[in-house]
C-alpha cells in the first residue's frame, strides 16, 4: 500500500501454510504414552463388532509441525492484542492476562463437576461471589449462571416468564420485540413456543409508546428489550414502558447485551425490568476466542426465583455451599453442570480488579469513546438518529451511496488502514449501518487513528470509490466469494484436495 | 484502573472536543430517578496479586491431587502442553466470530479442520463449528430430526445421561415435541422391543447414547435398522469422545451430537466444554449452528469463510434452525489441536490404554462386589453394586485422596448401591488397587 | 511479491508502533498495588542527601497498551515457530514447550540461591540429574554447569588449562586457534592471558597435522578445535592432533558449539578431548530468546576437576546433594550462585524427553538434512571443500560474484522467500559463505521449500541480479543502513525525538 | 521421537536421493573407533507427562510457599503475570540474535527502550544490550575502565558482594589487573580514609556497590570527587535495581554494573539474570556487549539495528572489548516489560513499600537484637547480630515456613552473630513479626 494516508499498518511477509491433513504422512508423531501398570487387552477381542476399523483420514504430524501449523495460522488473525476491535454489540474489551492465569489454577480449571461439594466449596464460592457482584450491578433478587452464551441466557430468561405466567394459569402467545433487536430475539421466543409480534421504533430511534400500548394486550407475555439499545440510545421511557406492560401483566425482559454502558451508573431492576441477562464474554471481558465460549447468567425479581433452572446454589445452615436440586417450580435444566465455570472465574477476577470505582470508570470511558467518534465521524458519516449516543454509535452508508459505495466496502476497506471493521448492516433499522462500539479499552491515539482511517475513507469513496469497493488490497487472500461457497458448501477436507496443498 | 488507557488529560480534552463539561452529562439520557449514586456493593479494587491470592486460596480449598474416578459426562485425561500454548496466543483467544474472513483466516482454518477430523472420528459427512456442549447439542439434534421429517415426537434412551434427557425436555416442551423414554436390559443396551413397541409413525427421531451413561456400547447399527424401518431418523449422542478411537463410529445414525471435552478440554468444574453435531450432506440446511466452508478468493487463492448463514438467526430471525450465536470456537480449537497431537495412531493408542485400565479394575472391583451389565463390550466406565452406601465408600476413599465413582440412587434408585466408575490413563494400578480395596472392606 | 517461485510466504497487513516512550502520558498506570500492611515512610526524610527527584522519562501507560506494544513487536520478529532458521553454527531446533512449563513450576522457579540445601534438594537433583546426563554424553570425568554462555564456558575452560599446567610450574604463554573457528575462541584465550597463535587448515578444511606439530610446542598451552569444525566437517584426525599436543605437554580444548552433530554417535572424551564446553541453548534446545540467556557448561577429564569454578556440586555421605565450596585449586567463581539454572531445567527436560533412542536419531536427522541440503544445492552454489560434511554445509557465492551478487544479498532475498537466512560471511576461510544448519526439526517439505528458494535465488542472480541486490522486497521495513547507524550512533531515545512517533 | 517430523519413509527418500544405504554412512568420517555402539546412559524417552511428573517431584522436594527473608543479590518481588504470557510468545523467545533487522525489529526495539530505560534510571548516556549478570558485569566494568584510561590496577569495596568479587578476581587475575579491597566504617559505607590511602596513579578504577552488600546506600558524590581527583574511574555496581525507584541514581559514576533481577526476573535458584553496564556517551566504543541503534531504511523510515560491532569478537576476534557472544536478551525483554508496567510512578511507589517494609522490619528486629550500620540510609535490607547463632534461629524459622536472613559468618566473620535481612513488598506485616519473635526467643 503505497497510501500515505495509512498510518496503523504495513504490509510485511507472512508464512503460508497448508491444511494440516496436508502435512500428515504415516508414522510421524506428536505424542507419547507412558508404559501401560496393568495388563493389555486386546481391543477387537474385547470390542468385537463394536471394534473400529481405523481412523482415516486423521493427521500424523510431530509436535513442531503443530506448534508451527497453528502458530502461522494465528498469525492471519486479527485480535484486540493487535488492535481496536469496533465491532458494535460485541463490546470486544481487552482480556486481562490475570484472569487466565487463575482460570487455570489447578484446583479449579481441574475440578470434576460430580467431586462431593465439601471438597468443592472453593469452586462454590467463586460462584457465589460472582452471583452477588451481578445482582448488586443488576439490581436484580436471584440469578442463574447456567446459561453458556447470550441466546442460551434468552431462552432460559423467556422460559422464566412462561413458567411465571402459566403458573398465573395462561403462558399467553406472544412476545414483543422492537425492529432493532438483535436476531437471537425473535429466534428465542420462537424456541419457548411464541410467536413474534414487531414493535417499531419512533424517529427517536426508540419504543414508540403509542404503539406499544396499542400492541399490549392479555394475549401478549412481553417485551424483550434491549436497552441501551442497539443504535446504542438509552431507552428513556422506560420505565412507561415497564408499565404499561406490567398493567396488562406481562414482563420485560432485557438483553443484557450492551450492559457495558450502563455497569456502576444505573440498574435495571431499578427502571422496570423483571428478568434479564448478561453477556460475560462482552461487558465482563471473557475472551471471545473466535465465536466464543461465553456465558450468560440471568437475573431476575424474586417473582421469578422458584422458576430458575435446577440445581441452584445455596447456602446450607452451617455456611457451606452447595446445589440445591428440589426445585418443583423449576424450568428444568438449560445445560449438563453449571454453566461455563471458566467463564465465572475470569468475570470475577474482571469484576475484582475494578472494584466500584473501577467498574464506574470503565463505564463513564466506554460513553466518553463512543460520542468521541461520534462527534469526530458525523461531519463524514450520516447519523440517522441523532438521539445521544451511549456506549455505541450507529452511522449510515447514505452518503457514500452516492458513489456506489456501501457499508460493507468501508469495512473491508479499514482492514487496509490495520483495524477490524465495525459492525456491518446492523441493526436493520438502519439502511446500510455502520455500528461502532470502541469500548473503554481504546486509547486516545487508536481512536485519533480509527477516526482519521475513517474520514480518508469518506474522501476516497467520492475520489476513488474502486479502491474502496474492492478493498481490501493489504491482506494475503483478498475478498472471498461467500455466495459461491454458499451455493457448493464444501465443508471438509477430503484427500482429493491435497494437491491445492502447500500455498 | 490499570487496564484503562487513559490520563486525566486525555478524558480533559476529549470532553473539551465533544463539549461538554462533565463526564455525567453523557448519562443525562438516564432519567435522574434511576441513577445509581452509590458504589456498587462489589469487592474493593485489587492489586493483581490479590486477585491471584484469592483465588489460589479458592483453589485449595478445593480438591487438588486427588485420584479420580468420576466420570459420568466429564472426563479427566492428560492435556499436552501445547494445547494452551498454542490457544494463548491474543491471535486466538482475544479474537472475535469470524465474520471477517480476509483477518480471520486462522480461526477459520482451524475450524474448518475440526468439522474434517469430526467428520473422520464420526463417519458423518458434514460437521458444525460447535454447540454449547453435549446435553444443548443434544436437544438441538433433536430439534433439527423434527424440521427435517415434519414428524414431532421424539423417544430417547433412559440410558442417556440424565442430565441430557433433562436438558432436552426443558428445550423441547414448549415445541410441541413430546419426548417419551425406553429402557435398557440386563447387558446396560437398550431395550429393543420396548423401543419397538413404543416407536411410530408419529416419532420423528430416536436418541441414544454410546456408550451409554452405564459406559455399555450400544449396537448402533441393530437400533438403526428398527428406528429407519418406522421413517425416523437415529441420533447418537456420544459423550466420551475419546472411545472413538476404538469403538466404531456409528455412521448408521442421521445425526451426531457428541460432547467433545474429552479431547483436551480442562473438567473446569463442568465447563466451557464443546458440543459438536454432525450429520450427512443432505440434511446440512437443516443444521444448527455455524459452518465454515471453502471459498477462493478474487485470485483464485484457497481461504475459508462462515457459510450457509441463511440458516441462522441473524438472518432467519425467529424461522432460524437455532437460536445460537456465540459457540464454543476456542474450545473446539483446543480439540483440534488435541486430535492433532494424537492423530490417527495416538487416539487408538490411548483409547487402548483407557479399555485396558477399566477392564483391569472392572476385574478388581468384581473380586469385592458386583459389576453390572456384563456381556456387551465397555469401554472406560463400568458400574458397580456394594453391599454398603457408596456415599459411605466414597467418604471412606477421600481420606485416601481418591474421588470414588458417582452414586447413582439419584438418577437411578432402582440400580440401589451402584455408583458409575471411569478409569483413564490418569489412573493408576496403585490409585485402582488402593480403591478397590477400600471398596471390600 | 507477485514472484509466483514464492511459495512459502505472502504480504499480509501488519500493525505499525511507536516506542513506548512515545504512548506515555502522565497518570496512565499499568499497575496496582496492594495495601501497605506497615506503617508509611517518608523516603525523603530517611533517603536525605539519597533522596530521587524523579524518574525522568520513565513510561507511563496501561496495561491493555503494554500488551498491544509487545504483541504489536513481536509480530516484526521471525522465528523458529513461525519457520525454518538454518543458522549455521547455531542450531536452531525446536523448543518444547513442557520445557517451559517445568521450568516455570513454582518450586523450581521461586526457589532463592541462597535458601538452606535441605531444602533445595530438588533444585540440586535437577543439576546432578543433567550433569551424569551430560558427562555419559561427552564422555568426560567432572562438570560445571556455572557458565552462563558458550564464550563463557571457553573462558572456564582455558582457565582450568591454564590452572592445570601452572600447577605443573608453568602456565605457558600461547593458545593455537585454527583460522576457522568462532571469535569467541580467540577473544577468550586473550582474556585468559594467552596469545593466539593461528592455525591454517588444509585443502580439505581440516587441522593441518603439519603445521600443528610445527607450531606446537613448551610455549603452547593447547589446542582450541572445534569438532565438527565450522565447515561442518568431522577433524577425522582428531586422535593424532591430541597426540601432537599431549606429546608436549599440551591440553586440547573442544568448542562443543557442534555437538549436535556427534549426540549419541561419538564422544570427545574417547576421542582425546581434555576440555570442552556445551551450548544447552544450541544442542539441547533452550530459546535464544533473541539473544540469550544461554548455558554453556565445561565437562573436562579427571586432572583438570580439581580446578573447577566453586562451589562444586557433590553427593554427601547421608545422600544429600550440596556445593563443596572448599577447594583449594579452583580456578574461582565464573558467575555468581550456580549459572543459569533456569537453562539446567529446560535441558534436562530435552534429555529426558529424548531418551538414549531419541537422542541418537535426532544426531541422525540433523546429519540426513544438512547432507539433504547439501545433495540438492551442490549444482547451483560453489562447494568450497569437497569433505563430506556432517550437520552444516557450507558454500560460498563464488558463482553468483560474477553477477555482482554476494552472501549478503542471497540472504536478503531469502527473506522475501520466507525465510530467515542462514550464517552469513563465516567461517572466514571462506570468502563469501553461506553457512547452512538445517538441524533435525526440519521437516521434508521445509527443506524442500528452502532448497527451491535458494535455487530460484540462484536463477535469479543470473537474470534479474538487482532483484537480489536490493531484497529483501517484501519487509515493513527495508534494507537498513547500518553504517549510518554506527557513524553517528543512536542509542537510547530522547524526548526530542517524540515527533517520529506513530510511524 | 514426537518432536522429529519425519515418517520413516521421508528418511529413506531423502537417504535414496543422498545416494546411501544407511544413515551410518554418513557418519563414516569418525574413526570406527570413536564410534559410540551402546545407548547413552540417560533416562529413557519418557512420555510429557511423566516429564512434568519428574520436575513436580523436584520442584515439591524445593521450598515453596515460604516466607522469605533473604536478598543477597537475588531479590522477592512480585512479577506481574503479562511478563510471562508476553515473552511466551514463539516470536521473542524462539528468536535468534537480531543479526538480520528487517526481520528482527520487535526484539530490536524492544532492546532500544530496555537500553533507554537503563539510562533513564542510572542516570548514565549510554547503556548496552545485557551482560550475563550482575558479577561477570562488574569483571567486565574493570575491564573496560583498563582499556578507558590505559592504568592496570583496581580498588573495590569489601562491602561489595562477595561472590561479585570473587568473579572479578576470577576475570582479572590473567590479565594483569591486580584488585585490592578497601573497607567499610561503623556505618556501614566505604571507609574513604582507607580509600584515599590506597588509591593511586596506577589504579584504574574504584568498584563500588549501592546499596552496598550490607544494605547501606553509599555516597556516591563524594566518592566520585575522591577517584576523579586520582583520575581513576568510579564504577557503581547495583544488585537491587529497585533501589533506583527512589534512590538518587549514581549520576557521578563513570560506569554504573547493574543486576536488573529485581525486574521481573525469577529467583530460578540464582539464574537466568541479567546484567546491564551504562556509562558516558564518550566511552562508548569501549564498552563490551551488543548495542542496538537507531537507523533509518532505504525510505527514511525508522527501525533498529546492532551496531559498534567492531567492538566484538566477531570481528574484532582477540582484540575485542569482550567475548561476550550470546547475552541474556529474552531477560533484558522481561525487565523492559516490568519497568514499563509499574513505569514513572510504580517503580516509586514499589520501592517507598519496600522501604517501608525494611524499616518497620528493622525497628522491630532492633527491640530484640542489634541492627548493624545504623546512621547511614538503607534501602530493603539490613543487618542484624544476634546472641544465638543465626543458623539456630533459621532452623527455629524453617518450622514456620519462614526462611531467615543470609547468615554473614562465611563471608564477613568479624561481624560474628550477623545475618543480612531482606524486606520486600512480598513480606507480609504478620511474617515480620512471625520472624521477629522468633529470632528473639
Ligand atoms: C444485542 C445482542 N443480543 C444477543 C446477542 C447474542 O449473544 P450470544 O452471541 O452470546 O448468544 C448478541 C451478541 O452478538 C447481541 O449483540
Ligand atoms: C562455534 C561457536 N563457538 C562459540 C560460540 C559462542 O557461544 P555463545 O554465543 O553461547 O557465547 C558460538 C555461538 O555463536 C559458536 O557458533
Amino acid at each position: 500500500m503505497s497510501n500515505n494516508d495509512i498510518k496503523k499498518a504495513t504490509r510485511h511477509v507472512i508464512q503460508n501454510e497448508g491444511l494440516i491433513f496436508e502435512k500428515s504422512s504415516p508414522g510421524k508423531k506428536g505424542y507419547r504414552l507412558p508404559p501401560l501398570d496393568v495388563p493389555e487387552v486386546d481391543y477387537k477381542k474385547a470390542l468385537g463388532q463394536a471394534a473400529r476399523e481405523d481412523l482415516g483420514n486423521m493427521p500424523e504430524v510431530s509436535e513442531m509441525e503443530i506448534i508451527r501449523h497453528f502458530t502461522r495460522l494465528s498469525t492471519w488473525n486479527y485480535a484486540i492484542d493487535l488492535g481496536m476491535y469496533p465491532l458494535g454489540s460485541c463490546t470486544m474489551k481487552y482480556n486481562a492476562r490475570v484472569n487466565e492465569v487463575v482460570a487455570r489454577l489447578g484446583g479449579l480449571a481441574e475440578a470434576h463437576p460430580y467431586q462431593p461439594e465439601k471438597i468443592s466449596q472453593g469452586a462454590l464460592r467463586v460462584m457465589k461471589t460472582l452471583a452477588d457482584c451481578l445482582l448488586d450491578i443488576t439490581g436484580m433478587d436471584a440469578i442463574t449462571l447456567q446459561p453458556a452464551a447470550g441466546a442460551h441466557g434468552e431462552m432460559t430468561g423467556i422460559l422464566l416468564m412462561r413458567a411465571y405466567l402459566q403458573s398465573k394459569g395462561n403462558p399467553r402467545k406472544k412476545i414483543l420485540i422492537p425492529d432493532s433487536a438483535h436476531g437471537t430475539n425473535p429466534a428465542t421466543a420462537a424456541i419457548c413456543g411464541y410467536a413474534v409480534e414487531n414493535l417499531k421504533s419512533n424517529a427517536r430511534g426508540m419504543v414508540d409508546i403509542e404503539a406499544l400500548s396499542a400492541q399490549m394486550n392479555e394475549d401478549v407475555a412481553g417485551l424483550m428489550l434491549t436497552n441501551p439499545n442497539t443504535l446504542g440510545i438509552f431507552e428513556q421511557e422506560i420505565h412507561k414502558i415497564a408499565d404499561i406492560l406490567h398493567d396488562k401483566g406481562g414482563l420485560l425482559y432485557m438483553d443484557g447485551a450492551n450492559m457495558n454502558a450502563l455497569v456502576g451508573k444505573t440498574r435495571p431492576g431499578d427502571f422496570g425490568v423483571d428478568v434479564m441477562h448478561l453477556n460475560l464474554h462482552k461487558t465482563f471481558s471473557t475472551p471471545h476466542g473466535g465465536g466464543g465460549p461465553g456465558s450468560g447468567p440471568v437475573a431476575c425479581k424474586k417473582v421469578l426465583e422458584p422458576f430458575l433452572p435446577k440445581p441452584v446454589l445455596v447456602q446450607r445452615p452451617d455456611g457451606t455451599l452447595g446445589f440445591d436440586y428440589n426445585r418443583p417450580q423449576s424450568v428444568g435444566r438449560v445445560r449438563m453442570f453449571y454453566g461455563n465455570f471458566g467463564m465465572h472465574v475470569r468475570a470475577l477476577a474482571y469484576t475484582m480488579a475494578n472494584g466500584p470505582d473501577g467498574l464506574r470508570q470503565t463505564t463513564e470511558d466506554a460513553v466518553l469513546n463512543a460520542n468521541y467518534i461520534r462527534k469526530k465521524l458525523e461531519g463524514d458519516y450520516d447519523l440517522p438518529y441523532k438521539s445521544s449516543s451511549m456506549h455505541e454509535v450507529v452511522f449510515s452508508d447514505h452518503r457514500q451511496n452516492e458513489k456506489g459505495v456501501k457499508t460493507g466496502d468501508i469495512a473491508k476497506r479499514l482492514i487496509d488502514y490495520g483495524f477490524h471493521p465495525y459492525t456491518v448492516s446492523f441493526p436493520l433499522v438502519v439502511h446500510g449501518a455502520l455500528m461502532i462500539e470502541p469500548t473503554e479499552s481504546e486509547s486516545l491515539e487508536e481512536l485519533n487513528l480509527f477516526i482519521d482511517a475513517m474520514k480518508s475513507i469518506a474522501r476516497e469513496a467520492q475520489e476513488d470509490p474502486d479502491l474502496v469497493k474492492n478493498a481490501p488490497h493489504s491482506t494475503r487472500v483478498s475478498r472471498l466469494d461467500e455466495t459461491a461457497a454458499a451455493r457448493k458448501p464444501v465443508l471438509r477436507w477430503k484427500p482429493a484436495q491435497a494437491k491445492s496443498a502447500g500455498e | 484502573m490499570r487496564y484503562l488507557p487513559k490520563s486525566p488529560a486525555d478524558r480533559q480534552q476529549m470532553m473539551r472536543e465533544i463539549g461538554i463539561q462533565s463526564i455525567d452529562e453523557l448519562f443525562a439520557p438516564i432519567p435522574a430517578e434511576y441513577r445509581l449514586n452509590r458504589d456498587l456493593k462489589v469487592p474493593r479494587q485489587m492489586a493483581e496479586s490479590e486477585v491471584i491470592d484469592y483465588f489460589r486460596e479458592c483453589a485449595e480449598a478445593n480438591a487438588a491431587g486427588y485420584g479420580v474416578f468420576l466420570g459420568a459426562g466429564a472426563y479427566r485425561h492428560y492435556r499436552p502442553v501445547v494445547i494452551d500454548s498454542l490457544i494463548s496466543r491474543g491471535e486466538f483467544f482475544t479474537a472475535y466470530t469470524p465474520y471477517q474472513p480476509e483477518i480471520s483466516q486462522g480461526t477459520l482454518q482451524a475450524i474448518f479442520e475440526f468439522q474434517t477430523m469430526v467428520c473422520e472420528l464420526t463417519g458423518m459427512e458434514v460437521a458444525n463449528a460447535s454447540m454449547y456442549d453435549g446435553s444443548t447439542g443434544a436437544a438441538e439434534a433433536i430439534m433439527m430430526a423434527v424440521r427435517v421429517n415434519g414428524r414431532k415426537s421424539a423417544l430417547v434412551a433412559r440410558s442417556v445421561h440424565p442430565e441430557y434427557r433433562e436438558v432436552m425436555s426443558t428445550y423441547s416442551q414448549h415445541q410441541g415435541m413430546p419426548i417419551a423414554e425406553f429402557g435398557f436390559r440386563e447387558n446396560g443396551r437398550v431395550d429393543m422391543a420396548e423401543l419397538e413397541k413404543k416407536i411410530s409413525e408419529e416419532t420423528a427421531c430416536v436418541l441414544i447414547q454410546s456408550p451409554n451413561f452405564l459406559g455399555v456400547i450400544e449396537d448402533v447399527a441393530a437400533i438403526a435398522d428398527l428406528v429407519h424401518k418406522k421413517g425416523a431418523l437415529l441420533i447418537v449422542s456420544i459423550a466420551e469422545a475419546l472411545s472413538l478411537g476404538i469403538v466404531k463410529p456409528p455412521a448408521e445414525a442421521d445425526i451426531v451430537s457428541m460432547e467433545s471435552q474429552s479431547f483436551g478440554v480442562p473438567l473446569g468444574y463442568g465447563g466451557p466444554y464443546a458440543g459438536v453435531m454432525a450429520t450427512k450432506e443432505k440434511f446440512v440446511r437443516q443444521m444448527p449452528g455455524r459452518l465454515v466452508g471453502e471459498a477462493k478468493d478474487s485470485n483464485g487463492k484457497r481461504g475459508f469463510v462462515l457459510t450457509l448463514a441463511t440458516r441462522e438467526q441473524h438472518i432467519r430471525r425467529e424461522k432460524a434452525t437455532s437460536n445460537i450465536c456465540t459457540n464454543q470456537a476456542l474450545i473446539a480449537t483446543m480439540a483440534t489441536i488435541y486430535m492433532t497431537i494424537y492423530g490417527r495412531e495416538g487416539l487408538k493408542e490411548l483409547a487402548q490404554q483407557n479399555l485396558a485400565k477399566a477392564a483391569y479394575a472392572a476385574q478388581e472391583f468384581g473380586k469385592k462386589a458386583k459389576v453390572l451389565f456384563q456381556g456387551a463390550p465397555r469401554f472406560n466406565e463400568f458400574v458397580v453394586q456394594t453391599q454398603e452406601d457408596p456415599y459411605d465408600i466414597n467418604n471412606r476413599l477421600l481420606e485416601k485422596k481418591l474421588i470414588g465413582g458417582l452414586p447413582l440412587k439419584r438418577f437411578y434408585p432402582e440400580l440401589g448401591n451402584a455408583a458409575l466408575w471411569c478409569c483413564t490413563e490418569m489412573n493408576s494400578k496403585e490409585q485402582i488397587d488402593a480403591a478397590v480395596k477400600a471398596v471390600g472392606q
